[in-house]
């Protein structure tokens, strides 16, 4: 007789934000075997690409998730843009960045307090979630949404900030910065969670490099790694570097996370600051010319790959996204085996997964 | 006898107890949906706690389209909650689609698979719109168990 | 003599029920604004209940019904035993048999949920009761006797036994199945069980599995209480002090895995009875 | 862990941020996108709107003299608004309220030869 | 940045690949182009913010696998059989094509969509 | 009338032994068995009621018959057990017969003096004893009789050896019942050794590899315990000329005397397989399901704690008597433990039949009125309820061909009655009010001076309730819908005679506890009364009042949980309660494809590992119990 049992975990699931199915072979609290199934959010969107035109799919890119959902617009535009030949302008560029940032910020508080749920951390969750809204009043004040902003178009932005709205972007982010200290301290300096965190799913150099991983998951196993260091849209004249922490446990990851929400407040500042005047985007005459491009862009969760093969008309011909989950996932499955049944929130959660993101 | 259904039909109105579905939704009607538990919006303030668990909750919260994968699952999560239950679908995805409704492995908005009371448009909804569907379907709960006592 | 004692019973019921449902709301609404937000009104329990109630039973396996009742009715009887000032330990051995009804009717659902949350609360019983059994024999000690009546004679018990009433605290934390204790089945329900050992258990029969709790959570406070039993009013401000603290611990702490929490109670709960033991053996 | 205590404490001791929300409505900013209406009186149902829609929601038809429009299937993105000659097309800030089932808005241009245009709603489930 | 991408015999893919590995490569992802007929299979490796690219041409044969190679190759190989009815040999996990469709969705979906031109100005 | 009482009481099932065994008609031999058993039982009975006690009784016929019967009967005893140890060739059991044997040529020939004794000794105690052996013991025996035709018929046994098997516990009934009556601690130890010989024939009767294997080591064990047992004797009668019971109990102490406490004590916790003994127990689980109900956790295994009791007396007070109920509760505690780990539901009840012993030897050195009053009262209730789970366990096994609580999911709608029946069993053994429950309320609270002791005994008891409601989850969780139409419509055939033995030990299980007050004071107030201890219990209508310190009351529990039956069989009567599927995460198409286990903890502690450990700290103990003795 085997003492192990099979534990479905998903679809509908409280701590699963998002609909994907585990069947997990435990024995006792050790979780010896994983079986995933994905597939419930799947819609097929990339075949969209050949009902909408170019311009009609920013918004359908954009839909592919509603966290990253702005730099996926940047992506899919950049892409274009490229392709095309296009120089765009360069307050659209620093808008873009201070868009991005906000929300990778939004995006990482939003990690922080699911992945407070995860391990039952019921305050944090408030709390990174409070802080979140004044990130989502700045997005909804300066584009109209709160959280699939739709600014971007092939050849710059839609929205100018104009400078009452950047200072009061300042001070909300200087506001922010004042919240998260808090908060900081209880993620960091909080006994229990560090129980839960240190030492858990941990992720070697070597281990992330083969398996693929990116963004904060590559970066908390010391792998300096951020696609921003390429300087697409206006990174190139910003000062930062990337975050890394060297563990690759739960733990650095979050730390990751942490420090990458105070780089992208310093990164808004920066941006704020050096923000040049002038137009915010430039007129797109005629269809993209036949060809081939890739773009890659540093998403809140890593790098998001965009294929963009055009028909030399209004419609694409292939669109293609491997998001950064899906290139974590490998990981996940990875830390899974051998971990207790109450880490298993615990680890999915690490690695941010957005499986929205990664069916499509 | 009355006021025994009046307390009845109060605490229906007064404690709708949620369980959230995520049905292949882009993400955006799932943060807002959350966002509504947090202390901004605060529905716990209405009673309203997001249970999680079919089996306990009085109305289902679903965002997303329906696809081919997830139907049954759906399906499932409303047949196990206990009646009276009402279902609300936030968001354009769950109320037809949505942009997706021309994609191939898309069946659609939700009521393709189970009756819907309450629609809450909007892409994303708004937490506020979120909550007023949340009430209205609080509502529904109590004209549901009005019917009820009606046809006994 | 009889009537006199069933009145008792009664009207003790009754109270602690409300004092359940109060003390259950006081506990959201407190939760509630220590994270920022206005929270539920303070009598929101009882429309929760009272919505439990009118929903459709809906069970999957018969022995869940006898389950909830029979918990549901060993709490009310643990209650009333304490209110007519009977033996500890026997109103501990009733409530245990309520726990067991209540694991027992969660194993009987074949649902993978509910039968970890019932594993998981098998061990955390077995931490709570031996630390219970343990607190009342620290009682016996101190005052040589195991009925309430008994022990209420007594000068202020929290002077003699600080530790044992910070175990009985442990215990408190455990039984209220708040973080970090709250992995058999989260109040919250975001955890990796949905809603543990109560998954399976749904409309009127989860309203008795949570009022049951409510009598839970009287009896332990006021075993709190009897710690400051000579000053009944300090006592039950003690035992609010304790609930408070709770709710505190609830809003900074992550939740406890298994083993580490059988661990950490344990090993609390001896160090802390036995440097007790030294204190009084001292102090003689 | 002292720190966490302090701010739970703080917390308790500050109002609650929560907005109360239908006791208390909040002003949207300018430009948030609530919920599209059209101002037939200005609009010449050129179709550019229905063209553009990412969504394909709204449907012009000229014949009818009607402009039919989704709000069930509408993303809000703007487009339509953008592109509009007319500028007939409005998001207006306030959002939409949540109905009991789906309805489809017709506005009928009616008695188009005179140039006087009037709005009229219709749902249709 | 602008594709451009070499193109490497199939028999060749794996020895190929398992350079890039030993080279320290990071397999960025694998994309399935419809191309001339038949199918354009586009290997991305990445090291130092440099991308590389490889492609193979296939048609309605079996592709070998690079998930023995780069674990991680399994998810996105398992999508291009979903996507495409390709068939892969080898591969570490193997959804049979059902990893993200459902038991109705349609076979290989991408495979058979073709641009639906929808002329400016035309009504629908 | 009551000399032949008594003395039936042990020939009369010896000799129906005797004679079934050559009794080759089945039927015949049917009849006898079933017929004996009643009257077995109503000796029992009419004993309890006729005899006065306390009080001495001669054997029925001669007085010196009996002393040369057993004095002949130990030799040939241990000349058939050397020819057992000669036979399966293990020479440990030739070691400590040969040691017996020694000591006894030298007790008997040059030691003892010729002296007048009567022969019978009888008290509350013996009573209690007598009433479990033939009442339990008979039920049992019918029980066989179905069983072991199944038995042998899934086992392809023939020719049968069924009357080997009924001789052999008939007799076992009746040696037992030697043990407990006779005054002479000669008489004792053969009655002790032939309890051990029935045990290791019952073990090995299946005469397979194991069980033969088994069954040796069991029989080492015990003869070990039976080397201390002769040493005691010796040990007593050379210091203080002590040969029998009435004057033991008389005697009020001496110097040396806890020496042969402690030798004796060893004896006891070789036959109640306590720590580093245990194993044999667990090992006699090869034997047929009766025998290890029978032998194994009601009676057999009591004989050890009988002993103790008699001792309680005379080590009354010292720090031995404090020792062992340190290690009775630490064998409560670890063996507890060990039964955690195990799935096999016939050693879940071996170590926890362990774990039990090992509280009543706790009780028993707590040694206040109270808590021996705890260690009889355990002692009555746990013989019927374990007895009446093995017996559930080996219906249950017959059936499903598995032992493994985890084969026992969904059972409830295979086999309602039996796994009805296994859940009562296991209740009565795991929640107030039922008999087990207070008892170990009343040596909890006779504990509590002993802070160590109440401590371990507190963690035992949560620990067992563990692996017990884990079980009764198991049997009665289903997939299946309205669990209690299915069973009403499930016809579940059972022989007639083990349907007889569950029901009758169920309702004795359940019926003992609601009476717990009579029996407390029809046999244990006077037991303790004549151990010359200050009573502080009283006991009146379901009411245990522990002298102040506390009080159970039985019948506001028995009334609630009745309550709690009642309305739930009106609720499900009333509104067909609606059936769901088990919350499945949305999954509920495929529910079959997931279940959980129940937590063995088996990546914590592995079981050989853990048993090594806790066998040398029982060893320990043990040791220092007899180095305590000496002080
Ligand atoms: N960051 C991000 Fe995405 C993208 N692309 C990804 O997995 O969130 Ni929904
Ligand atoms: S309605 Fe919009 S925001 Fe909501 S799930 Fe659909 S696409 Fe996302
Ligand atoms: S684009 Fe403007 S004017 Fe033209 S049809 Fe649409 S709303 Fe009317
Ligand atoms: S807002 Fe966007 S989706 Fe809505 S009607 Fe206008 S263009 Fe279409």
């Amino acid at each position: 007789m085997s003492k192990t049992g099979i534990i479905p975990f998903g679809p509908q699931h409280p701590v699963l934000p998002e609909p994907i199915h585990l069947k997990l072979v435990v024995e006792d609290e050790r979780v010896m075997e994983v079986y995933p199934a994905i597939g419930f959010v799947h819609r097929g969107l990339e075949m969209l690409a050949a009902k909408k035109d170019i311009n009609q799919m920013i918004y359908v890119v954009e839909r592919i998730c509603g966290i990253c959902s702005m730099m996926h617009g940047m992506t899919y535009c950049q892409a274009l843009e490229e392709l095309m030949g296009l120089d765009i302008p360069p307050r659209a560029k620093f808008l873009r960045v201070i868009w991005a940032e906000l929300h990778r910020i939004h995006s990482h508080l939003l990690w922080l307090g699911l992945f407070a749920d995860s391990f039952g951390f019921e305050n944090l969750f408030m709390q990174s979630w409070k802080i979140r809204e004044r990130i989502m009043d700045m997005l909804e004040r300066t584009a109209g949404n709160r959280v699939i902003i739709s600014v971007n178009i092939i050849g710059g932005v839609r929205r100018d900030m104009d400078d009452s709205t950047l200072r009061w972007i300042l001070q909300e982010i200087s506001g922010v910065e004042k919240d998260l200290s808090g908060l900081k301290d209880m993620v960091l300096n909080n006994y229990t969670v560090k129980k839960r965190t240190v030492g858990k799913g941990v992720l070697s150099k070597d281990e992330a490099l083969r398996l693929g991983a990116v963004g904060p998951v590559a970066r908390g196993s010391g792998i300096a790694r951020d696609l921003r260091a390429t300087g697409y849209a206006a990174y190139g004249e910003l000062d930062f570097e990337p975050v890394v922490e060297k563990e690759g446990d739960c733990f650095s990851r979050s730390v990751v996370r942490i420090r990458e929400i105070y780089q992208s407040i310093d990164l808004i500042r920066q941006a704020v600051s050096k923000m040049p005047s002038g137009e915010i985007s430039v007129k797109v005459k005629g269809n993209p010319p036949v060809g081939e491009v890739i773009s890659v862009v540093e998403q809140s969760r890593g790098e998001v790959f965009y294929y963009i093969k055009t028909s030399g008309t209004q419609y694409l011909e292939r669109l293609r996204v491997r998001t950064p989950t899906f290139a974590n996932i490998p990981a996940l499955l990875k830390m899974l085996p051998g971990c207790e049944l109450a880490d298993v929130p615990v680890l999915i959660l690490t690695i941010d997964p957005c499986i929205s993101c990664t069916e499509r | 006898m009355m006021a025994l259904q009046d307390i009845i039909k109060r605490s229906l109105h007064r404690s709708p107890w949620i369980v959230h579905y995520d049905c292949g939704s882009c993400n955006g009607c799932d943060i807002e949906v959350l966002a509504c538990m947090t202390p901004i919006y605060d529905m716990e303030r209405f009673g309203m706690i997001n249970v999680g668990n079919p089996k306990h909750a009085d109305i289902l919260v679903v965002t997303g389209t329906v696809n081919q994968k997830n139907k049954d699952v759906l399906k499932s999560v409303y047949d196990q909650m206990p009646e009276p239950k009402v279902v609300v679908s936030v968001g354009i995805c769950a109320a037809s689609g949505g942009i997706f409704r021309e994609c191939y492995n898309v069946l659609g908005g939700i009521d393709r698979v189970i009756p819907v009371d309450v629609y809450v448009p909007g892409c994303p909804a708004k937490p506020e719109a979120i909550i007023d569907g949340l009430a209205m379907a609080a509502r529904k709960l109590e004209e549901k168990v009005e019917k009820k006592r009606r046809a006994i | 003599m009889i009537t006199k004692v069933l009145a008792a019973a009664f009207f003790s019921v009754i109270i602690s029920t409300l004092a359940g449902g109060i003390l259950t709301g006081l506990d959201r609404k407190l939760t509630a604004l220590m994270q920022g937000r206005c929270g539920p009104p303070v009598w929101q329990p009882f429309f929760d209940i009272v919505k439990l109630f009118s929903k459709e039973p809906m069970v999957v396996n018969d022995f869940q019904v006898l389950a909830a009742f029979a918990y549901l009715f060993s709490e009310i009887l643990a209650v009333a035993l304490f209110a007519l000032k009977t033996d500890l330990l026997m109103i501990v051995f009733i409530m245990s048999i309520g726990s067991v009804f209540y694991i027992v009717g969660a194993m009987a659902v074949r649902s993978p949920y509910s039968q970890v949350g019932a594993q998981r609360e098998l061990f955390q019983m077995v931490v709570y009761e031996p630390l219970l059994m343990l607190v009342l024999v620290g009682i016996y000690f101190e005052t040589g006797s195991f009925n309430i009546s008994g022990i209420m004679e007594r000068e202020p018990l929290i002077i003699q036994l600080p530790l044992f009433f910070l175990v009985l605290s442990l215990v408190l934390d455990i039984k209220m199945k708040k973080s970090p204790f709250d992995f058999s089945a989260s109040e919250h329900a975001h955890q990796e069980l949905v809603r543990g050992i109560q998954t399976d258990y749904s409309g009127p029969y989860l309203a008795m599995v949570e009022m049951a709790h409510w009598y839970e959570l009287v009896v332990i406070l006021a075993m709190l209480a009897l710690f400051l039993a000579s000053h009944v009013v300090l006592g039950i401000l003690l035992s609010m002090l304790v609930f408070f603290a709770e709710i505190v611990i609830d809003n900074i702490t992550a939740r406890m895995t298994l083993k580490w929490m059988v661990g950490f109670s344990w090993c609390a709960g001896i160090l802390l009875t036995f440097s007790n033991l030294a204190y009084i053996y001292i102090r003689r | 862990m002292l720190g966490n205590i302090k701010s739970v404490l703080l917390n308790l001791a500050k109002k609650p941020v929560t907005r109360m929300y239908p006791d208390v409505k909040r002003n949207y900013f300018e430009n948030t996108r609530g919920h599209l209406i059209n101002d037939m009186e200005k609009c010449v149902l050129c179709g550019i709107c229905q063209r553009v829609c990412p969504s394909n929601c709204i449907k012009v038809n000229r014949d009818e003299a009607r402009w039919e429009y989704n709000p069930f299937e509408c993303v809000l993105c703007g487009v339509c608004v953008e592109r509009c000659v007319k500028k007939s097309l409005k998001l207006d800030s306030a959002y939409r309220q949540p109905a009991s089932s789906k309805y489809r808005v017709e506005l009928l241009m009616e008695s188009r030869e005179e140039g006087k245009a009037a709005g009229k709603v219709k749902s249709l489930a | 940045m602008m594709m451009d991408s070499k193109e490497v015999k199939v028999e060749n893919l794996l020895q190929q690949v398992q350079k890039y590995l030993d080279e320290g490569y990071r397999l960025v992802t694998e994309t399935c182009v419809k191309e001339n007929g038949g199918y354009k299979i586009i290997y991305t490796f990445e090291k130092d913010y440099i991308m590389e690219n490889i492609h193979i041409i296939v048609n309605d044969m079996e592709v070998p696998s690079i998930s023995g190679i780069y674990f991680c190759a399994l998810l996105v190989e398992n999508e291009i059989q979903d996507f495409f009815g390709l068939k892969f040999g080898g591969l570490a996990v193997d959804f049979k094509g059902r990893m993200l469709l459902g038991e109705e969705s349609p076979v290989g979906p991408l495979a058979s969509v073709e641009i639906v031109r929808k002329e400016k100005g035309v009504k629908e | 009338m009551v000399k032949i009482l008594l003395s039936s009481s042990i020939v009369f099932p010896a000799t129906v032994g005797a004679v079934s065994f050559f009794a080759r008609n089945t039927g015949l031999r049917k009849a006898m068995i079933i017929l004996s058993s009643f009257l077995i039982a109503v000796i029992s009975i009419l004993i309890a009621f006729y005899l006065k006690i306390p009080g001495l009784y001669y054997f029925y016929g001669s007085q010196y018959l009996p002393d040369l019967i057993i004095k002949l009967g130990d030799f040939f005893l241990i000349f058939y057990i050397l020819w057992i140890s000669y036979k399966i060739s293990e020479p440990k059991i030739a070691v400590f017969t040969l040691l017996q044997l020694i000591m006894l040529v030298y007790f008997d020939f040059f030691v003892l003096k010729e002296s007048e004794v009567p022969f019978f000794f009888a008290d509350e105690l013996s009573i209690l004893m007598n009433l479990i052996i033939s009442i339990v013991g008979s039920i049992i025996a019918i029980y066989s009789l179905g069983y072991m035709e199944r038995h042998e018929r899934l086992h392809h046994v023939s020719p049968t050896r069924q009357p080997r098997f009924f001789a052999i516990v008939l007799m076992f009934i009746g040696a037992m019942n030697g043990l407990i009556f006779s005054n002479s601690l000669m008489g004792l130890y053969f009655f002790w050794e032939f309890t051990s010989l029935c045990s290791f024939l019952l073990i090995s009767h299946d005469g397979t590899k194991e069980a033969a294997q088994n069954g040796a080591r069991a029989l080492w064990m015990n003869m070990l315990g039976g080397v201390a047992f002769i040493a005691g004797i010796i040990f007593l009668y050379t210091h203080y000329g002590i040969l029998s019971l009435d004057e033991l109990l008389k005697f009020s102490g001496g110097n040396y005397i806890t020496i042969f406490v402690a030798l004796l004590g060893f004896a006891a916790f070789t036959k109640a397989a306590q720590p580093p003994f245990e194993s044999w127990l667990l090992g006699a689980m090869v034997a047929p399901t009766p025998v290890s109900s029978l032998l194994h956790s009601s009676t057999m295994v009591k004989a050890g704690i009988y002993l103790l009791l008699r001792l309680a007396p005379i080590m009354k007070g010292s720090i031995l008597s404090n020792i062992i109920a340190i290690y009775g509760a630490y064998t409560f505690l670890s063996t507890a433990v060990l039964a955690l780990s195990q799935s096999n539901a016939k050693r879940i009840l071996a170590y926890s039949t362990v774990s039990n012993l090992g509280l009543m030897i706790a009780s028993i050195g707590i040694n206040t009125s109270s808590s021996i009053a705890a260690a009889m009262m355990l002692l009555l209730f746990h013989a019927v309820s374990k007895g009446l789970l093995f017996l559930c366990v080996g219906t249950i096994e017959q059936e499903i061909n598995s032992r493994d609580i985890e084969d026992m999911k969904g059972l409830i709608l295979k086999m309602p009655v039996t796994s009805l029946i296994t859940s009562i069993g296991i209740l009565t053994l795991m929640i107030a009010p039922f008999g087990m429950l207070l008892s170990k309320w009343l040596a909890m609270e006779a504990a509590s001076r002993h802070f160590a002791v109440a401590m371990m005994m507190a963690a035992g008891s949560a620990v067992s309730v563990i692996f017990y409601s884990r079980w009764i989850g198991n049997l009665i969780s289903t997939t299946k819908m309205g669990v209690l139409g299915r069973i009403r419509k499930c016809k579940e055939k059972l022989p007639n005679s083990i349907l007889f033995a569950l029901e009758s030990l169920a309702f004795m299980a359940v019926a003992m506890s609601l009476f717990v007050g009579k029996i407390f004071n029809a046999l244990i107030k006077p037991e303790i009364n004549l151990m010359h201890m200050e009573l502080s219990i009283r006991a009146a209508s379901g009411y245990l009042s522990n002298g102040g310190i506390g009080g159970f009351s039985v019948y506001p529990v028995f009334i609630m949980i009745f309550l709690a039956g009642l309305l739930s069989l009106m609720t499900i009567k009333n509104s067909p309660a609606l059936h769901t599927t088990s919350y499945m995460c949305g999954l509920q198409h495929n529910t079959m494809d997931y279940e959980a286990k129940n937590y063995y903890l088996g990546s914590l502690f592995n079981e050989d590992r853990f048993k090594r450990y806790i066998d040398f700290i029982s060893a320990a103990l043990i040791l220092l119990l007899m180095g305590g003795s000496i002080i």
